[in-house]
């Protein structure tokens, strides 16, 4: 397919296991919707992930549920849900008119619920399940899932058993073990890793000292959280052998190369969609350019290509 | 330094029309109407330039010095004219953003993006419009008296302020034919238990057959109190912090009462307009 | 006394349990050193806090030590340290000098070493020991000591059996658990906290696909990290019965009073030193030109202020 | 909209005097040198310009349109005048900083960070004086040319480039009475093997009695080598990358040779300026 800005004919495309995707860019679970078809033509993306589903309708967080800050973003818009039922009936033939694979991405609060849910997606029409394993899991200690090894192989192996679709650990950079949480999930069956979610944070107003957000604390998003989120989709492609997709904090062509040589096969987009729209179909384009003019003909001969670094050492 | 204001480039959907669109527009002018307003004009693009009075756009804004704003900030379209591609802001400076706005100069690229969300309706039998509103409020319904005038409507509007030299846009609704009132909060003629006989006596007159209203809650309260008991209906524009202004991140969620359930709507999708008696502030 | 630009004659004390310092702002470890008289009087400071030390001389790590990131940088610099012997026989003697009491920042890699190093630098003209214990536990599995509970409340147990002085836990972002981190130090005798030191990050370069630094990763600091750094502050000092230290991203007084209402009753500037070496002199005299502004007498009509949002909610 | 340079209050030292300062200066002009040079030339306050050749300031680089520039660059100080309140750094565009750097206008503000480092010494029995420099090292080694003149020595300035034209601050060093000579790679005159006689030649007429260079790790070596075998001793300006500038963070240490042991400095603060023989690149 030619690019619609430059006329590239490079060829895109990526596997993630099983599932080839046309170029490696999609957006990334509740910075997407089908109100961004009113901006591009929607079909040019690698994959569609849609915002996290929870089985029962959800009302979500109090507001206000955003806030602006240094190169990034805080939310807190919890998950509100219009229920499977809602998905199923209305979402899911919506998004079956596309080409483009269509990524499921759910959560639970419990091992039942989850797994439940899991079985209830596995519909024609979904090219892959992301499971959201960074909410809380309240028959612990509240802890997210995906803070620790031992529930996040717990959760993905209940998920595992539930379908045959390809399945997608989604991680949080909010543990201090990322690789051993990403070997447990690698373990449990997941297909692939996608690394990561967003840090935990907070901002207060000081003229009326309230938190700025109504849930207090929420999710940082955005350039500011890329180093963060590059050290973990390296440390998790070195450690495992299923594919990594990166996300946090990608707006530029720069930003996706970076993850790609650090390993990951493809990436997300989420707030760079918020400052600009268009950011992905962008990025789309710049790629398939850029690949032109490097001479470079497979995004494999991108991927994971990280080298040791020239440094200077002292005895 | 000049350039011709464009749409940023993106693929074609099949069949279907863009409804938005990222802008790169060129500044003609910025600068201030009174002690605290700015208007902000812009070339703009034709793709968009087919506006609807209450529709919004979300503003990259430059950073100004020492400080970052990051996300885009929401504003009501003031004016918008195809044919000459002139596309206005109206806005209060008062933090991080709009201090941005303020360092806009002539010729200056700056990014927009929309039309955004939906506008004022004007239906058939709303031949006699009353607007009332206040401060920043103005802006938004400021287009309204255009296309009153367009559709051959009459339009009373209320202009509230503090002090009656800070009462905004009464020239343009003047120029289009409307009548104006200001009323401000140095004689008291601008508290409701000072509007509502004001208005009761037009309602009386049969001179109401709608009512517009922004930025007040005051003044919502007080529409809502007489629209239910004189049956009349009316429009409310709201605000809500947002993200993406598109409809993707449920940032801009409100609550509203229809019938007697609550609803959470999101202000950049399914407003900023809505109806009057369903608002909740 | 009298600012130097404001004439602000505010009182900016703050206690720290015994140790009263004069205003709440003072250096992070590792970004102050003698070098900073060449651009202010370090007696304005509240507190002069030393780069972290080691027993022995050490060279730190390869070079690139630091790359450039939005809204902030990634250091490895590693503990290049001239050892126990030059801080007792140089660094101490060149500090005593001024009236603003010195915390030292120590380090180590064993349990064993760390304690000697502590009972070693319990030195008169000393103030307080800072315990970096977010440097890496090789007699473990070579994670930070302040990465879990369990190792933290270790290694503090054995530090506070060596010294008298007041003993500072500084905590790592980089953890899953902060809050028990956290009791776990306050439950082994730490007397205040530090909340927190940097955020692991990488950053590569597109152009040779090598990491910038020659430590492949490395401490995420400044703007980019406040949020995050002032979620784990409000957490400690929710959780806590000490003080707690706020550090991470600090260059404002909006950033000062963020973390003092939520909680922190001094706070460290790092990067910000770097970017304006004047920052930390101006920001005790905004504080008291706050202060008068505002008529508010003590700095403790400030802390741990922060109030319940006023938040819309949803069914 | 022109001000007075300024720098930044700070509590003053006990007896002690300040050694640098931060400092709002105002750009007087910024302009293209050659096709990848460009020249800043800023009013600056008094306290600012106490300096030596060789020291540098960290400059706090403006963003230009989508980057972000976040630390401070260190460059070194082209040009100083205490009388005039002159200060003139001459760069490179290479980067996100340098290019924020390029956006500069005269009246502009601009804060810079100096003077920091040691600068170059200038012995007593160092008369003749030779410079061997390339590309942005010259920059670095200009001043030395007036300071030379200054103390009346002797100086020959071997200037580096890939093109005759692209050899900068000729006319520079000209006008300070140095000898000027101009080597490039296009007729190869730039080699070390070319250089290697032509320098050798004149330590023979007794014509070198130190060396200076900035740059060029191929000049070092030849230096080093030349300098061990005629027992010439030098300096040479390092860079390294810099987070303070100041020697707090250890950020920009190297390696040198102090007879046979390792050692490690930081070019910020025990530079940028070290002898040639201890050395390594
Ligand atoms: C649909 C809509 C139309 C608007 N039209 C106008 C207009 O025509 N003229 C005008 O002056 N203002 C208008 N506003 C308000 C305007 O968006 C805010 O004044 C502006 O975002 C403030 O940004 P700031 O960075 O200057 O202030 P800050 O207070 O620093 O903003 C911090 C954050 O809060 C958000 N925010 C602050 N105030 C509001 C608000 N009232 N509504 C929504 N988000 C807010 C900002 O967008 C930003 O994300 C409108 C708001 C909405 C939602
Ligand atoms: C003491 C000293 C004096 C210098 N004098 C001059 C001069 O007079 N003229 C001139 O053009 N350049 C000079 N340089 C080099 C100049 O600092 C770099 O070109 C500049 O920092 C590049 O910044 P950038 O953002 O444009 O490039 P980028 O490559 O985007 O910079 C990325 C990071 O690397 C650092 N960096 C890049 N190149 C260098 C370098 N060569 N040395 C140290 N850090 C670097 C930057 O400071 C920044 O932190 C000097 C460097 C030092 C250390
Ligand atoms: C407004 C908003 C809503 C989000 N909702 C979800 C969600 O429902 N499920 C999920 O897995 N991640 C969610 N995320 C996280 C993003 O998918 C992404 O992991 C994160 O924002 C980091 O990427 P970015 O920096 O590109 O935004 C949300 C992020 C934002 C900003
Ligand atoms: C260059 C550099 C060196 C540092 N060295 C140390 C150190 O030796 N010991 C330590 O506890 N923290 C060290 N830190 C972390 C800082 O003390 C501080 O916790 C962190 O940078 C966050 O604060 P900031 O954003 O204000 O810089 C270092 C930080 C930087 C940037
Ligand atoms: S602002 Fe994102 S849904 Fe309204
Ligand atoms: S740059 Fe910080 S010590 Fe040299």
């Amino acid at each position: 397919m030619r690019d619609f800005i430059t006329g590239s004919t490079a060829d895109l495309s990526v596997s993630l296991g099983d599932l080839r995707l046309k170029n490696p860019i999609m957006p990334a679970s509740g910075t997407f919707s089908e109100d961004l078809s009113d901006v591009f033509d929607l079909d040019v993306l690698g994959a569609h992930v849609l915002k996290t589903i929870m089985h029962d309708t959800r009302a979500g967080n109090p507001t206000p549920r955003v806030c602006d800050m240094q190169s990034g973003m805080l939310n807190a818009i919890g998950i509100p849900s219009k229920g499977f039922a809602y998905f199923r009936d209305e979402m899911l033939p919506y998004w079956s008119a596309y080409r483009a694979p269509l990524v499921v991405s759910i959560s639970a609060h419990s091992l039942d619920d989850f797994a439940r849910l899991c079985a209830e997606v596995s519909l024609p029409g979904v090219a892959a399940i992301e499971a959201n394993i960074s909410c809380p899991n309240i028959e612990a200690d509240g802890k997210a899932f995906a803070m620790r090894p031992d529930t996040t192989e717990q959760v993905m192996t209940r998920l595992r058993a539930e379908t045959d679709l390809p399945l997608w650990a989604k991680l949080t950079p909010n543990t201090g073990e990322p690789v051993d949480v990403a070997r447990a999930a690698q373990a449990a069956g997941a297909d692939a890793l996608v690394v990561a979610n967003t840090v935990l944070g907070m901002s207060i107003d000081i003229t009326t000292r309230t938190p700025r957000l109504g849930n207090v604390m929420g999710g940082m998003s955005g350039p500011a959280i890329k180093p963060i989120a590059l050290r973990m989709t390296y440390q998790c492609a070195q450690a495992c052998d299923i594919p990594v997709i990166g996300c946090g904090g990608i707006s530029t062509l720069e930003d996706v190369l970076e993850f790609l040589i650090a390993g990951a096969r493809a990436v997300q987009v989420g707030t760079a969609t918020f400052q600009s729209p268009t950011t992905m179909a962008r990025l789309v384009s710049e790629l398939g350019a850029w690949m032109d003019t490097n001479n470079i003909r497979s995004v494999d001969e991108i991927i994971g290509t990280v080298q040791a670094p020239e440094a200077g050492v002292f005895e | 330094m000049t350039f011709t204001p464009t749409v940023l480039p993106v693929p074609a959907p099949q069949g279907l029309s863009l409804r938005c669109f990222e802008a790169r527009c060129r500044v003609i002018s910025n600068t201030p109407v009174n002690g605290e307003y700015r208007l902000l004009v812009l070339d703009a693009p034709a793709e968009v330039l087919d506006c609807q009075p209450g529709q919004f756009f979300q503003l990259l804004c430059p950073q100004p010095e020492g400080e970052t704003p990051f996300l885009r900030r929401p504003m009501s379209i003031y004016g918008f004219d195809a044919a000459q591609g002139r596309l206005e802001f109206l806005y209060k400076v008062t933090g991080a953003g709009t201090r941005g706005l303020a360092t806009l100069r002539p010729d200056d690229a700056f990014n927009v993006l929309g039309p955004l969300g939906q506008g004022f309706s004007m239906q058939d039998d709303w031949q006699h419009l009353m607007l009332v509103a206040r401060g920043v409020g103005l802006a938004t319904l400021a287009p309204l008296a255009r296309m009153a005038q367009e559709k051959g409507r009459k339009l009373t509007a209320i202009c509230s302020a503090r002090r009656p030299e800070l009462a905004m846009s009464v020239d343009l609704f003047e120029s289009y034919g409307a009548e104006v009132i200001v009323v401000h909060d140095q004689n008291a003629s601008s508290t409701p238990e000072a509007l509502r006989p004001l208005i009761e006596a037009r309602i009386a007159a049969g001179q109401v057959d709608a009512f517009y209203t922004c930025g007040s809650a005051r003044l919502l309260r007080l529409l809502q109190d007489l629209g239910a008991k004189h049956g009349i209906p009316g429009e409310i524009a709201m605000e809500q912090q947002m993200a993406c202004g598109l409809g993707m991140c449920q940032a801009c969620v409100r609550q509203f009462r229809v019938g007697d359930r609550l609803i959470q709507r999101r202000v950049c999708r399914e407003g900023p307009v809505f109806p009057i008696e369903e608002a909740i502030v």
